[in-house]
Parts: C-alpha cells; sequence; structure tokens
C-alpha cells in the first residue's frame, strides 16, 4: 500500500511551517515557488489544512485537454508536467474543491505532488499535523 | 475493348502497326503549348477541311495528326511530312493550300518553309539534318512529335504497353527493381537519387498500403520538359508508373500536375481513362491479378510543392508545407505510408529500360550519370526548345551546337542551371561535361533541366536579386532562416541593384547565407543561396562594380547606367523612334539618332531592334 | 511506441540511455542538458519551425559526415553523437534571433533571447510592417490540440500570418483564450470584462460563478468543455476560490478530530 | 470582404462531385469553386467545409497558401505576364511594368471597374517564345514593350 499524506488538523497550529516548505521546495528560477498546500487559521483545535486530495476519479485530469495531468505511479499524486501544460486554467475550474493553483507568470497549473514521495510539507511540520506514512 | 492479356496486346499492337502502315505520307502538326500560342491549331483545321473536302485522305493514303511538343518551339508552327521527314516552320494556314498542292500531291518541297541554319545559311530539308535534332539522343521524349497523345492505339503501335506487358509476366518485382538499379537511372526531378535504390526500400518497408506518385509540377521557372512530356507522351508516364507500382507493390497514386499546365492534365485524363478502359490501369492489369490505379491531384500553384513531402501533403489536401525528412517519404510518405516520388521524365524513362534492357541505358552517359537527359535551352540562345541529349555531353555543345550559339552572336556570359537551386556557371566552365556530380561540383545543379543561356546583357547581380524574389515568393514561410533570411537576401540585393549598396554587403550576403544553409527546414530553403553564392564565385567582379563604382554594365539595373547613341554606329534608320514605348527618342531620318535622357525609362526596347547595335550602355 | 527498445547515445561527449522513439531534444532535457526553442511545446507537436533547437549530430559510421538537424525533430539512434553548442551553433542561433529581432523589434521576449546572444539590435533592414508574431504556430497548434482548429495560417513565405478564416470571427472558436496565454509573445489579445470576453472579433458571453458572481469562462467554452470531458455543465460553474471557500467551511463545519487522508476521498458527482 | 451572392445550387453541384466528410478533396473543390465562380467565396467555402468535414480554418489557409486561388473576384481579362527566368532575362519586368502603369494596379490586383486583373506567374512552360503574356489563357509570345500596351488600350 502507497503512502498518504495523513492530516491531523487537531494539532495544527496554523504555524504555516508547510506552506513555506512547499514554496521553498519548488523554487523556481531563484524565486519561491506557489504553495500547493494551505494553513488556515481558525483558532485552537479548529485549524484548517487544505490540500490536492489526489482523487481517484479526479475531474481535473478528465478535463486537461493535453494530458498534462497524469498520477504518478510511485506516489499516488497526480502530477502537472509542466512541460505539457498550456495553461488553460480548465483544472482549476473543474477541482470541486478549488485545490489547483495556478501560475500566472508562469502560465502553468500548480498542484501538490507529494514532493515525489518525500512532502517537504511533513518534513517540516514541526507538530506531525501532517504525516506521511 | 478491354484488353486482358498480353497476347490480345500482341494482337492489338500488330492491328494499330498496320493501320499505321497503310498511310503513306503522314502530315504531322506540333500542338504543343509553345505552337499553339503561335497559331498551330489553325493551321490543322485548315488542314483538316482542305485534305477532307478534297477527299485526299483515301485518295494519297494521307493521314493528319496533332502531336506533342517537337521541341523546336520557337519556329513553330511545326508541320513535318513523313516519311520523308519534311521540316516546315512558321506555318500559316494561308500556306496551307501550297502545302497539300505542291508537297503532298507533287511532292516538292516548298524552299521558303524550311529552316535555315542561320550560321551556314543553308536551307535544311529534313529534320533530322538540322543540328538541334540531329544531335540529340531521345529516350524520354522517344515518342513525342511522332504520335498522337489523344490516342492510345497509337501509342501501342509504337510497342506502348509492352514494357508494362514484360516486367508482370515475365519478372518479379525483385528483377524489375533489379533492372532499374542496374540501369543507373536516377531521378530526373532535380535531386539525382538512384531510383532503384529508393523502390527497393520502399518495397521493403513494412506496411499495408504503399503509394506511387509522380511530380509533374515542374516548379522550375525556365523548364517545362515535364510538361511537353505529359502533353505530348502522357502513356509512358502512365506505363512507367504502373511498372513502378508493380515492383514496389503499390495499388494506387497520383500524377501531380502544375495548375499552369492545362493541355497536360487535359492529355494526362484523357490517357488515364483510355488506359482504364483498355486495362492497363485498374484491377488485373493484362490478366495478372496486380491492381493500380492512379488519378490526377492538379497542384494549387506553389513551388515548394516539388519538395517531396510538401507535395504529399498537398496531394492530401493540405497546405504544402514541407516536414522535416528524418524518416523519408519513402518509408513514411503520402498518409504516412511508405511511397515512391518519382517525376515525369524519370517515368518516362521506365519503360524504355525494361524494353531494351538496363545495360543499353547504363552504356549511355557517363559513370555515375546513366542515360540521357531532357533540357529546355532557353534564353539568349539561337534554337531555343527542348532538347535529350546523353549524360557527359558538353554545355559547350549543347548551347552553341545544338543550340546555335548567342542570338546575334553577342558574347556569352552565363548558363544558369538547375532552376532557382541552381547556380550560373562561366565561360570557363562551358566545356564541363553534363552530368549531376560535376554540375554540383561546379556551384550548381543539374536540377530539372531548364538551362537558361545568358549574354553580355544579363546583369548577374540581378539575375541573382530575380531568383531570390522567386524564392521569397515562394518559400511556405514555415522556418525562419528561408522566411526571413531569403527575404532580408533579397533587401541587400535590392538595394544593390538600386544603386544603394554598401561595403559589407557581400560580406553580410555570405554569413548570412551559410546560416541559411545549415539551418533551413527544406531544400527549397537549403538551397535558396545557391544562384547568389554562385554568381559570387563566378561574377564577383559584377558586385563590386554595383556596389562601388555604381555600375551595371550589362544595361539592367536602372539606376545604374543610362543609354546613348553611338554617333559612329547609328545610321539613322528610325527603328529605335518607332520601338521607344515612351518616344523619348529623337532624330530625323538618316541623322544620327539622340536619346532624351531624362524621359528614357531605359527598358531596351531601342537596344533590343538596334540592327547595327548603335545603343551604348555608358 | 510499442516496444521500448533502448537506444545507447552520446550527447555533449556525456552517455546516455533512452528508449526508442524519443527525439534528441526530449532526451537532453531530461538529461538537464539546456538547448533553445522557441515553437516547442511539450504537449503539441514539434513542426522544426524556430531552428533555434539547432544540434549538431554524426555517427561513428557516417565517414565523418555530420550535420545540423532540428532536436526537437530528430529521433534518436544508436550510437548518435550529439553535439548541442559550437560555434557554428552559436552563430546559427545569434543570426536566427537577429533576424526574428528585424521581424519583432518591439516583442520584448525577441528582445530578452536576442540579448542572451549579445544583440541589441538588429544587423538587418527592420521589416516595414512591425509585429511581434514571430510565427511559432503555437497558437494554431494548441487550438488544434483543444480540438477547434478556429484559427490558422494565412498566405506563405514573408507574407504568411495567423489569421481568421475569410477574416471574420471565427466560427470554431469557442473563446477558451488558450492561444493568448501560449503565445510567448503576447500577441494574442483579448479582454475580459464582467460580462464579455472579446476575443478574434467576437464577443463571448460569459458564464458567471454560481457562488460569487465572477466570471468564470464563456459560455461556449463551457458547452464544450462539458460535452467534451463528458461532465454536466454544473461541475465547471463555480470559481476556484469559490471552491476552495467551500471545501474550507465544509471540512471545518464537518470535523472535531477527524483526519483527512489523501487519496480517499471520492469527488462527489 | 465584398459581400457576394453565391448561387448555393451552383456550389452544391461542385460538392457532389467529392465524397462527404473526405478531407483530402479539399484542394480540389476549393480549384472547382474557383473555376466556378472566378474566386473563392466565403459562402462557398462554408459549404465546402461542412460537406468534407473540415474546418474553415483550413480551407482559408490552403486558399491563401496557393496562388491557383484568389479571395477576391477578378477582373474579365486577367493579364498573366510570365516572370520565369527565360522571360526575366527577355524583359518581362518591363512589360509588368508598363502594364501596372496603363491599368494603374499592382501586379495581383484589379481593376476598379472590374475589367482586368494583372497577375504574374512563375513560367508558363513556352520559354522559347519569352517573354510570354497570356490574355484569358491565350498566349502571346515575344511581347516588345509597347506593343502589349496597344493590345490593352484596345480592349479599354
Amino acid at each position: 500500500m502507497e503512502k498518504t499524506l495523513v492530516i491531523t488538523p487537531s494539532r495544527c497550529t496554523a504555524c504555516k511551517t508547510c506552506e513555506l516548505a512547499c514554496s521553498f521546495k519548488h523554487v523556481r528560477n531563484g524565486a519561491l515557488g506557489l504553495s500547493r498546500i494551505r494553513a488556515f487559521m481558525r483558532g485552537e483545535g479548529k485549524n484548517v489544512i487544505l490540500t490536492c486530495f489526489q482523487c481517484d476519479e479526479a475531474a481535473c485530469v478528465k478535463v486537461c485537454p493535453v494530458t498534462a495531468l497524469t498520477r504518478s505511479e510511485s506516489t499516488g499524486a497526480i502530477e502537472v508536467d509542466e512541460g505539457r501544460c498550456i495553461g488553460c486554467g480548465l483544472c482549476s475550474v473543474a477541482c470541486p474543491f478549488g485545490h489547483m493553483n495556478h501560475d500566472s507568470a508562469m502560465r502553468i497549473a500548480v498542484k501538490c505532488d507529494l514532493c515525489k514521495g518525500e512532502p517537504a510539507c511533513a518534513t517540516f511540520c514541526p507538530t506531525r499535523t501532517l504525516e506521511y506514512k | 475493348m478491354r484488353i486482358a492479356t498480353v497476347q490480345s496486346l500482341k494482337v492489338a499492337a500488330k492491328k494499330a502497326r498496320s493501320e499505321r502502315e497503310s498511310i503513306k505520307t503522314e502530315v504531322l502538326v506540333c500542338a504543343g503549348t509553345g505552337c499553339l500560342a503561335n497559331g498551330s491549331l489553325a493551321v490543322v483545321e485548315s488542314l483538316e477541311r482542305s485534305i477532307c473536302s478534297r477527299k485526299l485522305t483515301a485518295e494519297l493514303k494521307l493521314g493528319l495528326k496533332t502531336t506533342g511538343c517537337h521541341g523546336f518551339c520557337e519556329k513553330g508552327p511545326l508541320v513535318v511530312i513523313q516519311p520523308k521527314g519534311i521540316f516546315y516552320k512558321g506555318v500559316k494556314p494561308k500556306d496551307v493550300k501550297e502545302i497539300i498542292e505542291k508537297t503532298l500531291i507533287s511532292g516538292e518541297v516548298i524552299e521558303r518553309l524550311l529552316y535555315r541554319d542561320p550560321n551556314t545559311k543553308e536551307r535544311i530539308e529534313e529534320y533530322t539534318e538540322i543540328p538541334f535534332y540531329s544531335r540529340q539522343l531521345r529516350i524520354a521524349l522517344r515518342n513525342i512529335g511522332k504520335i498522337d497523345p489523344g490516342s492510345i492505339d497509337d501509342y501501342i503501335a509504337v510497342g506502348g504497353y509492352a514494357g508494362l506487358a514484360t516486367a508482370l509476366t515475365e519478372m518479379t518485382p525483385e528483377e524489375v527493381i533489379d533492372s532499374i538499379t542496374k540501369s543507373g537511372l536516377r531521378g530526373r526531378g532535380g535531386g539525382g537519387f538512384p531510383a532503384g535504390r529508393k523502390w527497393k526500400t520502399c518495397r521493403n518497408a513494412p506496411a499495408e498500403t504503399r503509394y506511387v506518385l509522380c511530380n509533374a509540377d515542374e516548379g522550375d521557372p525556365g523548364a517545362f520538359m515535364d510538361r511537353s512530356i505529359c502533353e505530348g507522351d502522357p502513356h509512358a508516364v502512365i506505363e512507367g508508373m504502373v511498372i513502378g507500382a508493380w515492383a514496389v507493390g503499390a495499388n494506387s497514386g497520383s500524377i501531380y500536375v502544375r495548375e499552369e499546365y492545362p493541355l497536360a492534365v487535359k492529355h494526362l485524363q484523357l490517357a488515364i481513362d483510355q488506359a482504364r478502359e483498355k486495362g492497363f490501369l485498374g484491377d488485373d492489369i493484362l490478366g495478372s491479378g496486380f491492381s493500380y490505379d492512379v488519378h490526377i491531384a492538379r497542384g494549387g500553384g506553389a513551388f515548394v510543392c516539388g519538395e517531396s513531402s510538401a507535395l504529399m501533403k498537398s496531394v492530401a489536401g493540405e497546405v504544402g508545407e514541407p516536414r522535416a525528412k528524418y524518416i523519408h517519404s519513402v518509408i513514411r510518405g503520402l498518409h504516412d505510408q511508405p511511397t515512391v516520388l518519382n517525376n515525369v521524365e524519370t517515368w518516362a524513362n521506365v519503360p524504355w529500360i525494361i524494353n531494351e534492357g538496363a545495360e543499353k541505358f547504363a552504356t549511355l552517359g557517363t559513370g555515375k550519370s546513366t542515360g540521357t537527359k531532357a533540357f529546355s535551352l532557353v534564353g539568349k540562345v539561337k534554337n531555343t526548345g527542348l532538347v535529350e541529349v546523353p549524360m557527359g555531353i558538353t554545355l559547350r555543345e549543347i548551347i552553341f551546337e545544338i543550340g546555335g550559339g548567342i542570338i546575334g552572336d553577342r558574347p556569352f556570359k552565363a548558363v544558369q542551371t538547375g532552376g532557382p537551386s541552381g547556380g550560373c556557371l562561366p565561360e570557363d566552365k562551358l566545356d564541363l561535361p553534363v552530368d549531376f556530380d560535376t554540375l554540383t561540383e561546379a556551384g550548381s545543379m543539374m536540377g530539372s533541366g531548364g538551362m537558361i543561356v545568358m549574354d553580355d546583357r544579363t546583369c548577374m547581380v540581378d539575375t541573382a536579386r530575380y531568383f531570390l524574389e522567386f524564392l521569397v515568393d515562394e518559400s511556405c514561410g514555415k522556418c525562419i532562416p528561408c522566411r526571413e533570411g531569403v527575404h532580408q537576401l533579397h533587401c541587400i540585393l535590392e538595394d544593390i541593384c538600386a544603386g544603394e549598396g554598401q561595403p559589407g554587403d557581400i560580406e553580410k550576403i555570405e554569413s548570412l547565407s551559410d546560416v541559411i544553409v545549415s539551418a533551413s527546414l527544406c531544400a527549397l530553403g537549403k538551397s535558396a543561396p545557391n544562384p547568389i553564392l554562385s554568381t559570387l564565385r563566378y561574377f564577383r567582379n559584377e558586385y563590386e562594380a554595383h556596389i562601388n563604382d555604381g555600375k551595371c554594365a550589362a544595361g539592367v539595373c536602372r539606376n545604374l547606367f543610362s543609354f546613348e547613341i553611338s554617333e559612329e554606329a547609328c545610321v539613322g534608320c528610325g527603328l529605335c523612334i518607332k520601338a521607344c514605348p515612351v518616344d523619348s527618342i529623337l532624330g530625323e531620318k538618316k541623322e544620327v539618332h539622340r536619346i532624351n535622357g531624362k524621359t528614357c525609362t531605359r527598358c531596351g526596347a531601342c537596344r533590343n531592334i538596334c540592327a547595327v547595335d548603335a545603343i551604348k550602355v555608358v | 511506441m510499442t516496444n521500448n527498445k533502448t537506444i545507447n547515445l552520446e550527447i555533449d561527449g556525456r552517455f546516455f540511455q533512452a528508449d526508442e522513439g524519443m527525439t534528441i531534444l526530449e532526451v537532453a532535457r531530461r538529461e538537464g542538458i539546456e538547448i533553445p526553442t522557441l515553437c516547442q511545446h511539450d504537449a503539441l507537436e514539434p513542426v522544426g519551425a524556430c531552428r533555434l533547437c539547432l544540434v549538431e549530430i554524426t555517427h561513428p559510421n557516417w565517414k565523418g559526415w555530420k550535420g545540423l538537424v532540428t532536436s526537437c525533430l530528430y529521433p534518436i539512434e544508436e550510437g548518435l553523437q550529439v553535439t548541442t553548442n559550437n560555434p557554428e551553433i552559436h552563430t546559427a542561433r545569434k543570426t536566427l534571433l537577429d533576424l526574428l529581432l528585424a521581424r519583432c523589434p518591439e516583442a520584448t521576449y525577441i528582445q530578452k533571447c536576442a540579448a542572451e546572444y549579445g544583440i541589441t539590435a538588429t544587423s538587418f533592414k527592420k521589416r516595414e510592417e512591425e509585429t511581434t508574431c514571430i510565427l511559432c504556430g503555437l497558437c494554431v497548434r494548441v487550438c488544434a490540440a483543444k480540438g477547434c482548429n478556429a484559427i490558422g495560417a494565412t498566405g506563405r513565405g514573408i507574407t504568411k500570418g495567423i489569421a481568421v478564416p475569410f477574416r471574420q470571427p471565427p466560427p470554431d472558436c469557442i473563446g477558451c483564450a488558450s492561444c493568448a496565454h501560449i503565445c510567448p509573445t503576447d500577441t494574442i489579445k483579448y479582454t475580459d470584462t464582467e460580462d464579455l470576453r472579446k476575443i478574434w472579433g467576437h464577443k463571448f458571453k460569459m458564464v458567471k460563478c454560481v457562488s460569487c458572481g465572477r466570471p468564470v469562462m464563456p459560455e461556449k467554452q463551457l458547452e464544450f468543455e462539458a460535452a467534451k470531458a463528458g461532465l454536466d455543465a454544473k461541475y465547471l460553474t463555480t470559481c476556484p476560490q469559490c471552491s476552495q471557500d467551500q471545501t474550507l467551511a465544509t471540512v471545518q463545519s464537518s470535523f472535531q478530530s477527524k483526519t483527512v487522508p489523501g487519496g480517499s476521498l471520492e469527488v462527489a458527482r | 470582404m465584398t459581400k457576394t451572392c453565391v448561387d448555393p445550387k451552383k456550389a452544391r453541384k461542385i460538392l457532389d462531385r467529392y465524397p462527404s466528410g473526405d478531407g483530402t478533396s479539399l484542394i480540389h473543390a476549393l480549384q472547382d469553386i474557383q473555376a466556378e465562380f472566378g474566386y473563392v467565396p466565403c459562402e462557398a467555402a462554408e459549404l465546402l467545409c461542412e460537406h468534407l468535414s473540415v474546418p474553415i480554418s483550413k480551407a482559408f489557409s490552403a486558399a491563401t497558401f496557393y496562388k491557383a486561388f484568389s479571395l477576391e473576384p477578378k477582373g474579365d481579362v486577367v493579364i498573366r505576364v510570365c516572370t520565369g527566368t527565360a522571360c526575366h532575362i527577355r524583359g518581362a519586368q518591363t512589360l509588368v511594368d508598363e502594364l501596372c502603369s496603363i491599368l494603374n494596379v499592382a501586379p495581383g490586383k484589379t481593376t476598379k471597374d472590374l475589367k482586368f486583373t494583372l497577375e504574374t506567374v512563375n513560367c508558363v512552360g513556352a520559354c522559347a517564345m519569352a517573354p510570354v503574356v497570356s490574355l484569358n489563357g491565350e498566349y502571346h509570345g515575344n511581347v516588345q514593350p509597347g506593343t502589349m500596351s496597344k493590345k490593352i488600350r484596345g480592349g479599354k
């Protein structure tokens, strides 16, 4: 069984280390990348972490006109092939959870790829809210 | 009507031959595009009327035939009377009566209609003795001018479709390919790729479907060999294609014809219909079980469609943009299937090779260029027209013996071969043997066979500019070096011809040309700088005179010269005054004329007409 | 490619293995070797129009023959030796950018590319009708990939351009603006207002987000995309921001200490 | 774009020669349309594309890529000056210049009164009679400067 990113919101302090770790991990052209994970501060025990669910039957994959979104065999994550993406933004509209991001400078879609099996958000989460197991 | 077996083909051929033999005197009128333009149709009509009204057909056993191009287009309309081979040129409808009375009935020759050798001034009766014809050896053009292109029986009578019968019944496809390989036949369309090798690769490529195509797009300006073959002997092309299809295992194909050649389209379509009716196209050809059919694809008017991948796209109904041929079209061609594409002249050679044997073909010509090659000899040469000569003959022989030298015996300057992708060769290259490799080495190329002769009144910078203008217009525009680069080369040359050349322009041309040659996508771009590079190689001084001295000695680039009438030479005949379209020449009869330099447009009409060469470039 | 035959080749003196059917550019990119391109896009058919990706190839069996080929199109073969940069290639790329700059002196992207080769002003004659279109053809190809084929090339040679058929608003255009998004020189313009998207002479009515009312995409595109993906159009009528807000609200209201494991939620439909 | 009326019956007749849905016939059918109407009217192209299941953009690309097609109606008399190499070195450019100034149009254009269209063509294959000018398909060889203009003026 492949590993999954397990989120335990009760431990979250909304410190946003995950967002920072994600941005650092996806540095592009010397600039911080867009974070593919969001932490929302809603008060003790009510903080929310949002990131891609890696849906089994993913709408983003379905609508992509150029098959730029495919599921990785090793992690099970849906990855954006940045070379193939034409930046049409259709996946963003199609995702029912609002998890797709769009890098407007690069004109490509951006989403969580579980860091190819070593998610930085989990590695750096100080409270073990995010665990990859 | 269908000829279902080889045996019945033999019977049909015998019948057609005996019908031909029953004709005692045959009048052949050329109805090629050149002669038609000179009014040969009126001559035919007049002949028809006169002969029928006098019932001469039966009395004299007379035959009247309109044929394809005899080649000697400049002298048209041409009439040949067989079996004597009497050759009349420039025949007008009003001459018909005399031809019938004197030649056909009384057997006399009409002196004034005979060809007069411009050098010896002698009149020549039989066409085989005219130097223009006597030096030629006709294989691809073997039947043109001898048969009626609209009659398949005529073609069968001269041995037509016998080669196909031999191939289908006595040879395996491999044997046909071997024969073509042994003959050394190379593609006549420009590239000179060995046909046998091409066919073999195609046959060996794994596929369900294969295609055999004919390129009759003949885009090179100044070339019309293929047009003449399609018009004058269309069945030879079709027969060659069926043999090729049998060899490679193709069941369908197309002939891609230029839309500027309406007569060729008409004759090819007629020939295809006849061949289908007789069963030389379609299913179970000559009872062999083999099927092949061909249809005409009319070109849309794009030079780039002479390039194989562009042609195939065009045949498939798309815009003719070439693709990179890292996988050759012999393996992935039309509809991504293995495809053999040869041009008209190549196909026309094929039945001859099967009939006469590969060895006979291979002994003609030079080592790596066997057989013959048809050229259209045009430009500033006395005898313009279509010639076919064995490979290896020198340029000098073609231009000065067959062509009779330069018009007005002016000095020869250059000969341009290979069309827009070729180059211009100067006088000291005239003794080079004409074959694929020698011409390429000299900086030109064989191309499809246009041979344009230039005299001292042709400006080489302008010639290069002309070819670039052509290529700017004809580039498909897909890749940057060809689209933008050739345009920039053209801009530089326009400036030079307009008198605005700058020092350093030549070097700029050279470095840009290098990049265009190495970086362009297809052969059009890769060879686009050839006209400029070859003229720079042999006529660099003309470029320098244009840029540094502001002079065009040939009298072509209008900002760089003016006309003057030489006082010593002018006889005051007034011809130039009449010829001048802008009334810029003044003078009384028998007095020296004068050109008004302010209103003169330097069109050169006066210089062309002056009989005493009094108009000088200064 | 059905058979994944492995090919050995050499790029810039290093040895690599790759699957048969890959192009030189694909292998080089995979190995992190930089080759410039203008008309190439991974999702679209390579055409080899810009020629910037020229590389030199040779082979031990080719008797010393070498030549320039476009790496985006050239399929790798066993024993191939590739050089991705040398003085000749550099000169060719530089000249190509110089030529493009003469065509598009105002295109900032081309200015930037040319500057990398030390060109700040073109050495050629500037085009009379200036343009920023470099004719890379990405717009036409992306339109074809979307399945619309609304725009195409027009003319040929130096007058070639990108145009709408018969100079009228193209009937097959769905207003998705993919052509504009992919254009490297921002030549294709479109404007969005609350209600309308204007592109290629068309005015497309926008579908508004069911929740916030912001424009999402043109109505015509929605119809097209829903049919193509086999989805009910209603799944494409919420803007990404509202989708996120809704998810946030749902998650918040539903949990106390519940975990949301990745890959286990199904899209509700 | 000039608004024109295209007889749909005439167009339909051309379409019927080609199997529906066969995109490879595009260029042939466009040639027939060009021959029938003297140009490629947008309406006819639309009907054609529907018949062949080809996007209209493809038809437009082809109609502008190939020289055989014209998007505007041509004049009663189409004057084609051959500018092939043989004609060029025997003075075709002078003829083009002359015709341009007489008709007051650029090559490729039609006079305002729709009487003449002036075109240049890259070789009609009648090089032996260079320079060649054709009037509605009828060839005239060995044309000298000044003589053509009289012919045109006579017709005007």
